[in-house]
């Protein structure tokens, strides 16, 4: 062992933290956890298997009592690993007197039933301690993580009886479904049968678990050790005394370097410590079943599986109780409302059923505004997030014909009566721009007022154009065009048409945009 | 730089930020994060220094904790939910249209089944329904027992809360049982089709359309929908632990269960509103059956419209 | 080929129009559909400026770039950019000749024609920075010695929207010497079949097939068409409607900084070559407005809740184009 | 072999390490309990107040109970800093597994996935996986990726023992100042004769054993802190 390596990291830590420390480590070397505690279970089972037929419920109660046993397999090994060290079966075998030699009886015996079972189990079977040194040792070290220590060991048994449950439902739950076995109706008969499943059950959910709880234990041992002592520290403090010097300085006290040192070393000293076979059963349950049992078992055995009287059901109902006449809380209303005019019942009952109806009527007007506040806020959600919602939102300001498109007045107003005639009188006066432009728009006018035609008023030319060819039939469309682009070579070139082209337009105009010629 | 000029040169910076952390801002949110950075520097410092192990503990849990309200999850708040409502659920749900379908056909497809099959041959409904069980349902949508609605507003309350517990409950058990590889939803959605569509069957058989329609129809699509939404739900997630693609069987499950999870909040809205009808209209004795039908039929087109086109349109 | 027309020649424009249609039709010989980026990429190319393109791999950028170069004969350069370029790779450098005992300048790639700088986000930010001054200044400094790069020069760069780790973004102020950023979808369903058909009929690997492309002009016409594109008229109300669009950019709520007077000018000189390239000699607001995207989408940058929001420049600009009134001409 | 440790590192955009602390099965189980406990003494002082109400009260016990079963974690878990009542008696805090507070979506798939960690009757599954895994994960954590860490307990600054600052008489390497300086901080809370004990350990530094050897320790903590 060499005193620098260490297989966890010590640092203060919470109690809690200490226990997750310790499964930690449990983890991490859960293979030879595993072959140790494997070998010892199948000893142990080994030893209890000519009872094991008979009275098995007596074994689980055995094993389960020699847990305490079982718990210094998982140590030793566990107590290799802080210093870094995988321990083996062999390993094992070879330190078995070492192992055993401390506090087993006592720990069988009178300690048995500790709540701090797993916390206090280093400092016998590591450090060596028993009588008062023990008490003592076991006094300082549980001043502090005592809360924490039983609360270990209270999971440790929430733990196996939820994995016990668990595989009880696991089983419960694999059995088809028409083979109507209850498994938890077995506890009622404790069949032979019914017992060996629960002691196969019961060892198989303790040996799962009993690891947990030692390692849980061993941590907090461990962390309130580096709490007292600073074991950390002295490692540190070690190293630089060993660079700085090459004499050893061992003139730390035996007990403390003991104490660092799993197993003890097994030296002379005389203890002897009850070993030996665990405590076997004594007095195995008495004999067959008696006769009187049998029969009832039999009886039971017959209700339970023949089918005439086995049909039972079970059925869940939300159920409520009828109220035999109706509640009226229409009438109770009116009653309330028109100062009760008309009795509606007779006269004995009639207070109650007034209280009765008033208080329906506060059930429905709380149920009123409840379903009522509900609605309208999920209207004002909708409303107040209708643009985010992607829904269709009318357009603001609501789309009305624009009154210029593409700067160009298009209100039907500001057009003369008969437009052709117009353009033609203005190009003749030597404006061929402005009797375009009326053209033009004139045209845009009639699609917009006439057509239903929609134009923004950022649209341009080719907007309107393209919006156009939707509104026109294909001859006004060519001549839509024709007007568009003789009128864009003007506006943005200041390309007068040629006299023909204008008269043609003017000519093609009353057909294709006629309304108003 | 020895540990003590270290500490005294940047207290102040840390108790600022211990400040912020509980509220008692001494900082202006704007200089947080760089006070963070160099915080994370000071933190890398001291441990490359050796400080002493408590000023390194010190600066690590401060920096943890910045760390985590730094990079907190902004939730997007009531909007999001909106939004996730209308625009993502739907597209959604057409973006993973085969395993909705999928979902869809074992729940509807084996209650249509079950449905002709108990009308073709009555005494088919024994297979699906015990005989007490078929008896109750007949007694519930017996005109002459009292419907729930006619039991005044109190009873209203009581069935809403058990409507929210009993089914959205179902709603979060189909969805969790996906993840025993898609096992959950395959088993729950077939089991729970085929009792409806034998009880459908049962009761029409037994002339009971109006009570039993008239109760049903409005929530139905609703609760229905949910149901296979939270399926589909369930089904996702199993199918990425079955089918992971080309990433971790872990990362490929999370990002499933994420996808899922959004299914299933949908299905729980839808299962809520179920809920909200069910307690409240669907046991309404003062409207004529053939109203709920026709308002039942109204919903599911709208329900149908909101996943086919809601969300259609581009941001 | 066809023979200058003198530039007093009345039909210029008819011929330019020509010309300009022929180039469309050839390269749409190579690449199918995507007419709205040829277009775009037509317009810049006449109007003398460079283009980002920005699109997912396998859509044909390359053959874009080498259809455009074929046609006019022109050098084509390719340099795929990689995180280990170095601007020496892009502008050439100095060689030590032994025979000859003097250094000899080697040029790079960028002394051509028509340059794809493939996926330009991949380079380091001084590779960047290179290429950016050459199609700034038109000219490479090497070893103290200017070397003009010869006209016409066209940078076509490329970058994919999905892959953004590990990559160099173009700095914002350096996205500015793009005239236009093309944006580059997926063909539609029956342009996807023919240029599959096109791709894998008679061609053997993945070679891209540029041989049905005719050279149709050299580069003094290229030029010609590019001073011709220079002189369309725009008319005052179409200037003032493009200032006007990119005015808007600036006070449009959701944008955090709009695009400056350079985005005006180019917006400008885009639209006087497209309207070359419809064929017309004068500029409309409908030039401005099917420009505009391409024109601006670069140069702004969007405003952090605009961001969460995922509106994307597109839609901003949309907007913008719909809320500015059409001119008054 | 690395030696274990109960932290779990992860790496900040920032480039520094931050430690969490997974937790494991046995205090997630008090918590659990605590929480349970919590749950059903409210579920049962409102049933007995909603008694009162008749169906009404029903009505409204059965959304309290659908909330407490499914949402109560989710709502704790998010608005309370990742912590139910439970986790916070026990130092408990859920985040994400780099460290980032829990969302309502990876809360609400933790916990729905109960059902399933909590197969096959008792919390087998979770209680298996949470001894299998590196953290301490049940599936519906491995699933939403959040991970049950200790809350970090608030460490203040310990003060030094007063001591006269000593230079020590050879260059220590960094490791060995820290030791140290922890081992200054620390010593208030060893008894006086192990304080003594390790300073003994380093004699051959100090050149002193006992009481006197403790002070020159502690004065050369005083002077690697940085007192003069």
């Amino acid at each position: 062992m060499k005193p620098g390596t260490m297989g966890f990291v010590p640092r203060a830590r919470t109690a809690m933290e200490a226990v997750d420390l310790g499964l930690g480590l449990l983890q991490a070397h859960w293979r030879p956890v595993a072959g140790v505690w494997g070998l010892q279970v199948l000893f142990l089972l080994g030893l209890f298997l000519p009872f094991l037929f008979r009275t098995p419920l007596w074994c689980l109660l055995g094993y389960w009592w020699l847990k305490p046993w079982l718990d210094r397999g998982v140590l030793f090994v566990l107590s290799r690993a802080v210093f870094g060290q995988s321990a083996s079966v062999w390993d094992f075998l070879r330190e078995w007197r070492a192992v055993h030699r401390r506090g087993l009886a006592a720990g069988l015996l009178w300690r048995r039933l500790s709540p701090l079972r797993s916390y206090v189990l280093p400092i016998f079977q590591l450090e060596g301690l028993h009588g008062a040194g023990y008490r003592q040792r076991a006094r300082v070290l549980t001043r502090q993580s005592a809360g924490a220590g039983f609360l270990l060991t209270c999971s440790g048994w929430l733990f196996t009886l939820m994995t016990l449950v668990g595989f009880l439902a696991l089983l419960q739950g694999m059995m088809p479904p028409g083979s109507r076995v209850e498994l938890w109706s077995g506890f009622d008969t404790m069949t032979l049968g019914f017992q060996w499943f629960l002691t196969a059950v019961g060892i198989l959910a303790l040996t799962l678990t009993e690891p947990l709880f030692v390692a849980g234990g061993f941590g907090l041992y461990l962390n309130r050790r580096t709490h007292l002592e600073g074991w950390d520290l002295e490692l540190a403090f070690r190293r630089l005394a060993a660079r700085l010097s090459l004499v050893v300085l061992l003139l730390l006290g035996a007990r403390s370097l003991g104490a660092q040192e799993p197993p003890p070393a097994p030296d002379g000293e005389p203890v002897v410590q009850a070993e030996g076979a665990p405590p076997t059963p004594k007095h195995p349950a008495e004999g067959p079943l008696r006769p009187q049992e049998e029969a009832h078992q039999r009886a039971q055995r017959i209700l339970k599986e023949d089918p005439a009287f086995r049909h039972t059901e079970e059925i869940r109902v939300l159920s409520y109780e009828p109220t035999g006449r109706e509640p009226h809380w229409l009438r109770s209303f009116l009653d309330f409302f028109f100062a009760k005019k008309e009795p509606a019942k007779p006269s004995g009952s009639r207070n109650l059923d007034f209280l009765k109806g008033l208080w329906d009527l506060i059930a429905l007007v709380g149920k009123v505004m409840l379903v009522g506040g509900l609605l309208a806020f999920v209207l004002w959600l909708i409303y107040r997030f209708r643009h985010r919602l992607g829904l269709p939102v009318a357009r603001e300001p609501d789309w009305e014909a624009p009154a210029a498109v593409a700067g160009l007045d298009i209100r039907p107003e500001s057009l003369p009566p008969d437009v052709p005639a117009a353009a033609r009188h203005l190009f003749v006066r030597g404006e061929p721009r402005a009797a375009l432009a009326l053209l033009y728009r004139a045209a845009l006018a009639e699609l917009v007022h006439r057509k239903g035609m929609e134009i923004p008023a950022s649209a341009t030319e080719g907007d309107c154009l393209r919006a156009a060819g939707d509104h026109l039939d294909p001859g006004p469309a060519a001549i839509f065009k024709t007007l568009t682009l003789t009128w864009q070579r003007l506006a943005y070139k200041d390309d007068l048409p040629t006299r023909e082209a204008f008269e043609g337009l003017c000519e093609a105009w009353p057909a294709a945009f006629g309304g108003r010629s | 730089m020895r540990q003590q000029l270290f500490e005294q040169q940047h207290r102040q910076a840390w108790e600022d930020l211990q400040g912020w952390l509980e509220e008692r801002p001494t900082l202006n949110p704007e200089d947080v994060p760089p006070a963070y950075r160099q915080l994370c520097h000071h933190l890398a410092v001291a441990r490359e220094r050796h400080y002493s192990p408590a000023l390194v503990e010190r600066l690590q849990q401060l920096a943890l904790r910045l760390h985590q309200r730094i990079y907190g999850e902004r939730g997007e708040g009531l909007l999001g939910a909106l939004r996730f409502l209308w625009q993502d659920l739907p597209r959604q749900v057409r973006g993973e249209w085969r395993l909705v379908a999928v979902s869809g056909l074992l729940f509807f497809g084996t209650w249509i089944g079950a449905f002709l099959l108990v009308r073709a041959d009555p005494n088919l409904v024994h297979l699906m329904l015990s005989p007490e069980e078929a008896a109750r349902y007949v007694q519930m949508y017996d005109p002459k027992t009292p419907v729930a609605g006619a039991m005044g507003a109190t009873r209203d309350v009581m069935m809403f809360g058990w409507y929210i517990l009993n089914n959205v409950g179902i709603d979060f058990q189909i969805f969790a049982s996906g993840l025993l590889a898609g096992i959950g939803p395959l088993f729950f959605l077939p089991f729970n089709g085929l009792h409806g569509g034998a009880v459908m069957a049962h009761l029409t058989n037994q002339g009971l359309t109006a009570t039993f329609y008239g109760f049903i129809s409005g929530h139905s699509s609703f609760e229905l929908i949910g149901g296979v939404l939270s399926g589909a739900g369930g089904l996702r997630m199993g199918l990425s632990l079955m089918h992971p693609g080309r990433r971790s069987r872990v990362a490929a499950l999370r990002e499933g269960a994420r996808k899922g999870a959004r299914l299933l909040f949908g299905a729980v809205v839808l299962t809520f509103v179920a809920a909200c009808f069910e307690g409240f209209w669907s046991g309404n004795a003062l409207v004529p059956w053939k109203a709920k039908v026709a308002v039942g039929l109204a919903f599911w087109t709208l329900l149908a419209l909101w996943l086919l086109l809601a969300g259609r349109r581009g941001r | 080929m066809t023979n200058l027309p003198t530039p007093s020649d009345p039909s210029r424009i008819q011929w330019a129009a020509e010309q300009a249609e022929a180039l469309r039709t050839e390269i749409h010989r190579a690449l199918v559909g995507q007419e709205a980026v040829v277009g775009q990429v037509l317009a810049a190319f006449l109007a003398g400026g460079h283009v980002l393109l920005e699109g997912v791999p396998g859509l044909g950028k390359t053959l874009l770039v080498r259809a455009l170069a074929t046609t006019f004969q022109g050098a084509f350069a390719r340099i795929q950019f990689t995180p280990d370029l170095m601007p020496s790779d892009v502008m050439g450098h100095a060689v030590w000749d032994m025979k000859s005992e003097q250094f000899h300048l080697r040029k790079g790639p960028v002394f051509t024609n028509l340059l794809l700088a493939d996926e330009v986000n991949r380079a380091p930010a001084k590779t960047q920075a290179a290429l950016l001054e050459v199609m700034q200044e038109q000219q490479v400094s090497l070893e103290g010695r200017t070397l003009p790069v010869e006209a016409p020069f066209m940078v076509l760069a490329t970058q994919n929207p999905i892959e953004q780790e590990g990559t160099y973004p173009l700095p914002e102020a350096q996205l500015d010497r793009f005239l236009l950023k093309v944006q580059m979808g997926y063909p539609d369903a029956s342009e996807e079949a023919a240029m599959v058909r096109q791709v894998t009929t008679d061609t053997i690997g993945d070679a891209l097939r540029v041989e049905g492309v005719r050279p149709l002009m050299a580069a003094p016409e290229v030029l010609e068409l590019q001073r011709l594109a220079a002189s369309v008229r725009v008319d005052d109300a179409v200037l003032d409607y493009a200032v006007r669009v990119v005015r808007a950019t600036r006070q449009w709520p959701g944008i955090a900084i709009g695009a400056g007077p350079r985005g005006a000018i180019a917006l400008v000189r885009v639209v006087r070559a497209h309207a070359l390239l419809e064929g017309r000699d004068f500029a409309t607001p409908d030039d401005v407005k099917s420009l505009a995207l391409p024109a601006l989408r670069h140069r702004l940058q969007r405003s952090p809740e605009t961001e969460i929001e995922g509106l994307g420049s597109d839609d901003l600009l949309q907007a913008i184009l719909a809320k500015v009134p059409a001119p008054r001409a | 072999m690395q030696p274990i440790d109960t932290v779990r590192t992860i790496e900040t955009p920032e480039g520094v390490e931050l430690h969490l602390r997974p937790a494991g099965p046995v205090v997630r189980l008090w918590a659990f309990f605590v929480d349970q406990v919590v749950v059903w003494m409210g579920l049962i002082l409102f049933g007995i107040g909603l008694a009162y109400l008749g169906p009404l009260g029903l009505g409204l016990w059965f959304i309290l109970f659908f909330l407490a079963q499914w949402l109560y974690p989710v709502f704790f878990e998010v608005l309370g800093g990742g912590r139910t009542l439970g986790k916070r008696w026990l130092n408990l805090r859920v985040l994400m597994t780099d460290g980032r507070p829990v969302g309502w979506s990876p809360s609400l798939i933790r916990n729905l996935l109960r059902v399933v960690d909590g197969l096959p009757g008792a919390y087998t599954v979770g209680l298996v996986s949470t001894l299998l895994t590196r953290d301490f994960q049940r599936i519906g954590d491995i699933v939403a990726g959040t991970l049950v860490v200790h809350e970090e307990a608030g460490v203040q600054a310990p003060v030094l023992p007063l001591a006269e600052p000593v230079a020590p008489t050879l260059a220590l390497t960094l490791e060995e100042q820290s030791a140290i300086l922890a081992f200054a901080e620390r010593s208030p809370r060893f008894t006086a004769a192990r304080s003594e004990e390790l300073a003994d350990v380093l004699s051959p530094l100090s050149g002193a054993r006992g009481a006197g050897g403790l002070k020159v320790v502690l004065g050369m903590a005083r002077y690697l802190w940085g007192g003069r």
